[in-house]
């Protein structure tokens, strides 16, 4: 952190410092006149109380994955039932301990990742490169101000914040090691932290690329890009891009671009550098989200694979070996073992590449490595390209030894019927495999468990290769933040109620049964007018489906921030706009304060933005923090059936008529406003129960009785559609008979009579006391 | 049959269920005060008219009422003569955790839940929640899965037998409780 | 990090910025004149080289505790037999991951520690309090200088080297993700790295605080002090500061200094917040280590707790509560879900914790805590104490209840006959469990599991009281640093071999047969003259056992670095020490330079040092931190049978030549210089191979033959006085018959010759090429 | 007896060793080609003269030789015709993982590795790093302790009934092994 000198110490130093050298942190205009909130650059204690008003009310819900703990040479400590460890903890606090160790996992790969992209603009473009998201955006930064106080102007500010985010990731995890915190809901109040910081740490990242490539500013008509493994022009040389850091992926664009030879090599990704590529130009094409790497790799197309940071398979070098694809690496946090080479010349490196003497190296220097990638795609292309085999044969001989012992599916962490559908080609029938591929993670734990050793991945490639010939998709290019525009557009009916919800569809593709649920889901509020936006593995398999009309769905809706749309933000690290989107509808059209003012905001967003999160198939740490972020800031996240396996929901209790009330700031009473929102994390078991839950949930105690009448239809008729009946909890969000949808009315009144209903007060509703304006 | 956890991961420690055994388990039901049934979204489970049969006809021969997720409320909402409540799994377990929660019928809380048709890995977590926390109950899994953390669980075994058995059952529960 | 300006720029810029506030990092005087090595404030892969060369001598070795990964929500991964998780990771990958893990909570406790004590001190004595450990230290900073490459001048200078501390640690948590670092190697390079900046961290917190508070300032006669359960005076109101950092305790002592009341209140501590309190006052005491807190929290002897940070039993709060002890919690890593009363008025928070409304509080600001620690316990004491009534009866009942069942055994991290010891009470036979008072952890597990809920503590407490009452020992308190006055002195005989080695008790107290293996180890290495140092729970151990003369070790043997000492650097932070003391040697005695220097200091350490560290009862993520650091710098590290569950060691294959190769500095040949030292981390079973082991490991390629003769007529003694036979592997470390110590030549001889063994070179040993001077 | 690991918290996952019956072992040490026997420092096994002495036999009965934990090797350094050697467990451990280990005698490693006398939770963990990474070996703990991480382990039992147990498969081996 920086110290703060006024000028007149400076001036008076001045003489004695004279030559010397200086060592001068940053030197910022304070041309920011917003008043400083209370708690700019929070420590991890600041926003504690406010945590514990949110944990009071959605109280920390454990399923242990495991019962016993291991973190000391105490260990193992069974602390089933109540025993406790070697150190004194307990099962709660042991859980809650782990986690604040997932989300600080999650929050360190954003830091990390965001240090990485600033550290490489800075050095392509200065320290002083203007931070710039388009000319519809003033605000730029939401979470920055919300959280630092500061107001980000150049690449160079980005650095203090980034201190800061390293500093409370590193004394968050210090309270994980054995005989430091003790309490659950402080190591929750702790995750929250790591959340928000996380949330920072995406925007820094974020914002700094898109003002630094040239990246979609904001634009609702980002152009739509190719995405699938069908779309892949195998005929030219590949490059494939596995991980999250765009560096190395624009590099090699830089140099085809620099060469002349840029639509002659096809670049490709997986994962979120699959989007920033794409972000940073149409002709980057993505394959797909995680859940492809195994599938595409082993399909030999790539002739070399260049890995970042983040989501990579860790057998994938193994995997390209076996086909004869060159890897190199390039980011720190995945060395692999690999020889560095970022000092040898490019010569060697790519002799040595090419030979295959080192089939895969690890180059530190984007540039360098963007160059090496392109010379040794095209060296070995043509014939490497003419030595693959297919291993179509082997798999077929493979499957025969199939004993239906069962074993796979007993190792599937989604208990697909693997083995009956591998038994079932013995007979040549290969439709049950092929039906498995649609709904396969295709992480290939199956195959790591068959005593028979057969290669269930790749005979479910090939079983579906007629499918995978033909995804050919096209998805929205990640356009990064919601325009001021937009938002003073939108801000008053989303606040009123009047736009339904804000759903977002987040997170990685470890789905119970296949990404058609995910593009069901999204349609449904499209259809429905909610505003939908998605990101990272989400947006790729939200486009992952055609309708009817060999249509996916961002070339169905408009792709502006509006009811009705569906939009492609980008990465992972583009949640930060989804999330910001929410603080800025409380700045841009409430006027309510950022700098330094987290808890007021977030008050603001828990009782008045009806924004959700749908993270149907959230697998990583990433999305654990980024989850639990939203969450501090009042945003509740849906999980998917996976996401139980984070161990920990935030529910709250509808039965509890004590826990739902809020102060109404004009009259500084304490009022009863129902369960809205009724849960801050939730994890579903099926997709039926994810759409009503969100359409519950979007529901606040802010709706005007419009808008609350609209949200109310909508949660109505999808629970009578989908559940078959009006729901039973429908009495505790009818404040007044305006509430009611006009068609139902009668018939509402009815059901509401029977169960008891009351009418009640509509506030102006906040959980600060601090908020209220006046008592009476 | 084999008594090791149907997902091979899915090892939670020490302690694990006890294997149910399904010629004993409709004496275990009678001792039952307070049973609660609670289904999954399985759509095997669902979708078999079969079991959805059966399983309603043991929620009525033990008195007990039915909670049903979501996604297959739909199935069971025609049943009659047996309660059948529509609520996520999660925030169902969530209300059973707490020892004084009043039950559907102000009554109480119940004494043993007995789950059938989850999805595997979903259901395994919920009955861990009530392993560690709701010592007040006892756990059932009624499905073909051996689950450890529940606190009786039947072995793994095949559909077919699955059904069998589930026949038998209901026959003996029925003839006791006629008895 | 800092921008470097040169005065010109800031000159030419200094017009712009007139007027305005600025915010200036920090301004150096550039007057350390030494060069710049290649490592300064080195990056993840800056050191890997070095890394890797070491991790192909002393290969990782893995017992994994755990067979599955519950990480994501892919898990459980079962990866048994080279299974892979639904990520692609292996075991062996796995287990990388897990020890890095364990690693960065280890240096996140030490870098958060360090942060907070330069923080208080900077607050109470200005960014430009001078660093200063005393007259004869000039090298101030070993650790810093030779990693960061700065020299810290000032209390401030600290802080860019946490910055840089706080940003591996996060850069290092983002590898541990799913999907990032894939290879065990590299896992194990990175656990080195942060290591490394763990030890630079402990280097930090000592020298700020011995230089801001009165510590004794590398001072051999460091005042002997009171240390045991015994020492308490019960008359007294007392109260216990438990934790890591002395800033609370320290005001709870300047607050007692300033009333004039000091001696009329006892202060004590448990864990290392005691040795920093003696260091600071010789008035306070210490109970003793981590293992003695639930003990003497259940006698009730404190009237007010305070709680700081770090190895903190997480139910003392509750058990506190059980005897009427108040608690007050001071640092953000313990909340512990207490009210923070930090902003309240003494008076208000004295009256809540004296009435026991709250009982327990949290109060942010160290001297608000230490007054109102003081005047709370001069205000409940008397009432209090007269209220305690012996749980002496209730006990004895209790143990009645006992069915012999031997679950609690079965519990017992260490494995103790606890059941047949509480089983035979009911015979009024309390001698079996007065007896494992001696070997036992006091950790409570065993109670945890009992059916009969028995408190099984609390009856060995009360089957102990006679011994407990007669527990007053005398420590040397701790010294700090290393003076460059004594490293001058036997850098050269440690050097040549001469002072056959420096070994150092580190770590916790997980012992697995108690206390006096420890004392018994310490006693043999110091009777024989090498340097013996302890820090942290060891070095209270180590003095809690009297000889038949009454007198404890450090009574015994002198206090000052040299043959035969028994030294108490302090508190674990005081580790930076005995690791910078092995720094210091390569710098002050044989002139190389430490600046940004890295590898040529380990590689010195590594061929030339013999020093060796016994962490006996390793339990804590720091103790695996510091001692992975000390591994990258080249010193091994001895650890206890529980540190088997640390999951790692690095082993040495004595019996392949190949990997014991090193270059000849003066003729570039590589030549074998033997298994010296045959390991980096090694578990033993029992005391004696500890013993023995720790002899072996001291001796170096680069010994002197007088050097080399007197290390091995140790090894020789010791191994046959332990193990009843003449070592095996002799002959390895026999360069030439000048080695072999003289009246043992003529027998040694005969068994060397049947063993094959033939004279080697004695080379100048690197492992560095570019160390050679002349190649021939 | 019961089959659960011996200490409670002692569950590495999945696989856990085949239950070992003493009257079935001297049968299946009849099997092994290159047995090598390893006793830890735990004292009650090398105070027990007795204990030593059933070690040492059946040792010399398998044609197997001992390593021994160097803190006990003073009481088996003493018996004759059976070759005794002291090493460090952890060290030794690192040799066996390498397959292509040449042994004690320059004529290969070992095929099966039988454990007994070791500090539980060392143990554990040494029996761990076999099951991972020497799967050319196969590891047997004849302690009184159930060791999951073996292959095949005893079950629990009481100190008194294993020495009893020991001897009786001595016999049976020395039985077998002359006729
Ligand atoms: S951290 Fe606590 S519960 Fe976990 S292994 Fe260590 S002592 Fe046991
Ligand atoms: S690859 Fe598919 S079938 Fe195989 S384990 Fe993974 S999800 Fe299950
Ligand atoms: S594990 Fe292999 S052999 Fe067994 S059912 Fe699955 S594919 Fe067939
Ligand atoms: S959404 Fe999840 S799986 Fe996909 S790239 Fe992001 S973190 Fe990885
Ligand atoms: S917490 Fe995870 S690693 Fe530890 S014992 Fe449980 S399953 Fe294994
Ligand atoms: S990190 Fe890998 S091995 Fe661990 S649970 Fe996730 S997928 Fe499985
Ligand atoms: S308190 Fe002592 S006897 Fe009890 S479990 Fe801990 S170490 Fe074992
Ligand atoms: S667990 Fe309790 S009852 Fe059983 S032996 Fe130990 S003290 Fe006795």
């Amino acid at each position: 952190m920086t110290t703060k000198l006024s000028i007149k110490e400076l001036e008076s130093s001045f003489a004695k410092i004279k030559g010397l050298e200086l060592l001068i942190g940053k030197i910022v205009e304070e041309e920011w006149d917003e008043i400083v909130g209370p708690t700019p650059y929070p420590s991890i204690t600041d926003l504690r109380a406010w945590d514990h008003r949110l944990l009071q009310r959605y109280e920390p819900f454990y399923s242990p994955f495991c019962d016993m703990c291991c973190l000391c040479t105490f260990g193992k400590c069974d602390l089933t039932k109540g025993k406790k460890g070697s150190c004194g903890i307990d099962i709660r606090s042991q859980q809650g301990k782990i986690v604040l160790i997932a989300c600080l996992m999650g929050a360190a790969c954003h830091a990390t990742h965001a240090r990485h992209i600033v550290n490489y603009l800075i050095e392509k473009k200065g320290r002083d490169y203007p931070i710039h998201l388009g000319e519809e955006i003033e605000l730029e930064a939401p979470l920055i101000r919300l959280v630092a106080g500061i107001k980000p102007k150049k690449l160079g500010d980005l650095e203090e914040v980034l201190d800061y985010i390293e500093r409370q990731i590193t004394h968050l995890l210090s309270a994980t090691a054995t005989g430091q915190e003790e309490s659950y809901i402080d190591f929750e109040s702790k995750a929250l932290h790591a959340g928000m910081v996380d949330n920072v740490a995406l925007e820094v990242a974020d914002i700094a690329q898109i003002s630094a490539l040239r990246f979609p500013k904001g634009d609702p008509d980002a152009p739509l890009v190719d995405l699938g493994m069908g779309v892949i022009d195998k005929t030219k040389p590949v490059i494939l891009c596995v991980g999250h850091n765009v560096a190395p992926g624009s590099e090699i664009i830089n140099y085809l671009e620099q060469s002349g030879i840029y639509g002659s090599v096809e670049v490709a990704g997986i994962c979120c550098t699959a989007h920033d590529l794409t972000r940073y130009s149409t002709g980057a094409k993505i394959v797909g989200p995680l859940s492809r790497q195994l599938i595409f790799v082993r399909s030999g197309v790539a002739d070399v694979i260049i890995l970042d940071q983040e989501c990579i398979r860790t057998d994938i070098i193994d995997e390209a070996k076996k086909v004869g694809t060159r890897v190199i690496t390039t980011i720190d946090q995945v060395c692999a073992g690999l020889p560095d080479m970022t000092k040898s010349p490019i010569e060697s490196i790519i002799k040595e590449l090419v030979s295959g003497s080192f089939p895969a190296v690890l180059i530190h220097d984007p540039a360098k490595a963007g160059e090496v990638a392109v010379k040794v795609a095209l060296e070995i292309a043509p014939s490497r390209r003419a030595k693959i085999i297919s291993d179509e044969q082997e798999v077929l001989d493979a499957v025969l030894r199939c004993k239906d012992c069962g074993r796979c599916r007993r190792n599937c962490p989604i208990d697909l019927s693997i083995d009956e559908a591998v038994y079932a080609s013995h007979e040549k029938n290969f439709g049950l495999l092929a039906q498995i591929y649609d709904q396969c993670l295709l992480c290939g734990r199956c195959e790591s468990e068959c005593p028979e050793h057969i290669p269930i991945v790749s005979a479910i490639r090939v079983a579906a290769m007629e499918k995978i010939r033909n995804e050919k998709y096209k998805v929205r290019s990640g356009r990064g933040p919601i325009k001021d525009t937009e938002i003073r557009k939108v801000g008053r009916p989303i606040v009123m109620g009047e736009i339904p919800g804000v759903i977002a569809f987040v997170g990685c593709a470890n789905y119970p049964n296949g990404n058609k649920e995910l593009v069901e889901m999204a349609d449904e509020f499209a259809k429905r007018r909610y505003i939908v936006v998605a990101s990272g593995c989400a947006a790729m398999d939200i486009a992952r489906y055609k309708d009817e009309d060999g249509q996916t769905l961002y070339e169905k809706y408009a792709g502006d921030f509006d009811a009705g749309c569906i939009l492609n933000t980008g990465s992972c690290v583009s949640n930060a706009h989804i999330i910001g989107a929410a603080v800025k509808i409380a700045n841009i059209f409430a006027k309510r304060r950022l700098r330094g003012n987290f808890e007021e905001i977030a008050d603001y967003i828990l009782n008045r933005i009806g924004a959700v999160a749908i993270a149907w198939g959230a697998q990583h740490q990433k999305a654990a923090s980024i989850a639990t972020g939203a969450n501090r800031l009042g945003i509740p996240v849906i999980l998917g059936p996976q996401g139980v396996k984070y161990r920990r929901a935030y529910l709250g209790r509808a039965d509890k008529k004590e826990n739902w009330t809020v102060y109404n700031v004009r009259t500084g009473k304490e009022v009863y406003a129902g369960p809205a929102p009724e849960h801050l994390l939730y994890v579903t078991e099926s997709k039926e129960e994810a759409i009503v839950t969100a359409a519950r949930l979007v529901m606040r105690p802010n709706d005007t009785s419009k808008g609350r009448m609209i949200k109310l239809s909508h949660y109505i008729d999808l629970h009578q559609k989908l559940y078959g009946i009006i729901p039973e909890d429908l009495h505790l969000f009818v404040r007044t008979e305006a509430d009611l949808p006009l068609t139902m009315k009668d018939q509402l009144l009815k059901v509401l009579k029977k169960r008891g209903w009351e009418p009640m007060e509509l506030p102006d509703p906040t959980l600060l006391e601090r908020q209220i304006i006046r008592r009476e | 049959m084999s008594a090791t956890p149907w997902q091979i991961g899915d090892v939670p420690g020490p302690k694990q269920a006890h294997i149910l055994r399904p010629e004993v388990f409709p004496k275990i039901v009678k001792t039952l005060k307070r049973p609660l049934i609670v289904v999954g979204s399985r759509k095997e489970v669902s979708e078999d008219k079969d079991i959805a049969n059966n399983i309603v006809i043991m929620a009525k021969s033990m008195n007990s009422p039915l909670v049903v997720s979501p996604s297959i409320f739909k199935s069971f909402m025609k049943f009659k003569d047996v309660k059948v409540v529509c609520m996520g799994i999660e925030d169902l377990v969530n209300h059973l955790k707490e020892k004084e929660w009043k039950g559907f019928d102000d009554k109480g809380n119940y004494d043993s839940i007995l789950f059938v048709g989850g999805v595997y890995y979903f259901q395994s977590q919920m009955l861990s929640t009530l392993k560690h926390f709701a010592p007040h109950l006892k756990t059932f899994s009624m499905d073909r899965f051996y689950h450890p953390n529940a606190e009786f669980s039947f072995e793994n075994m095949s559909e077919v037998r699955w059904v069998q058995e589930f026949k038998g059952m209901i026959e003996m529960i029925k003839s006791s409780s006629v008895s």
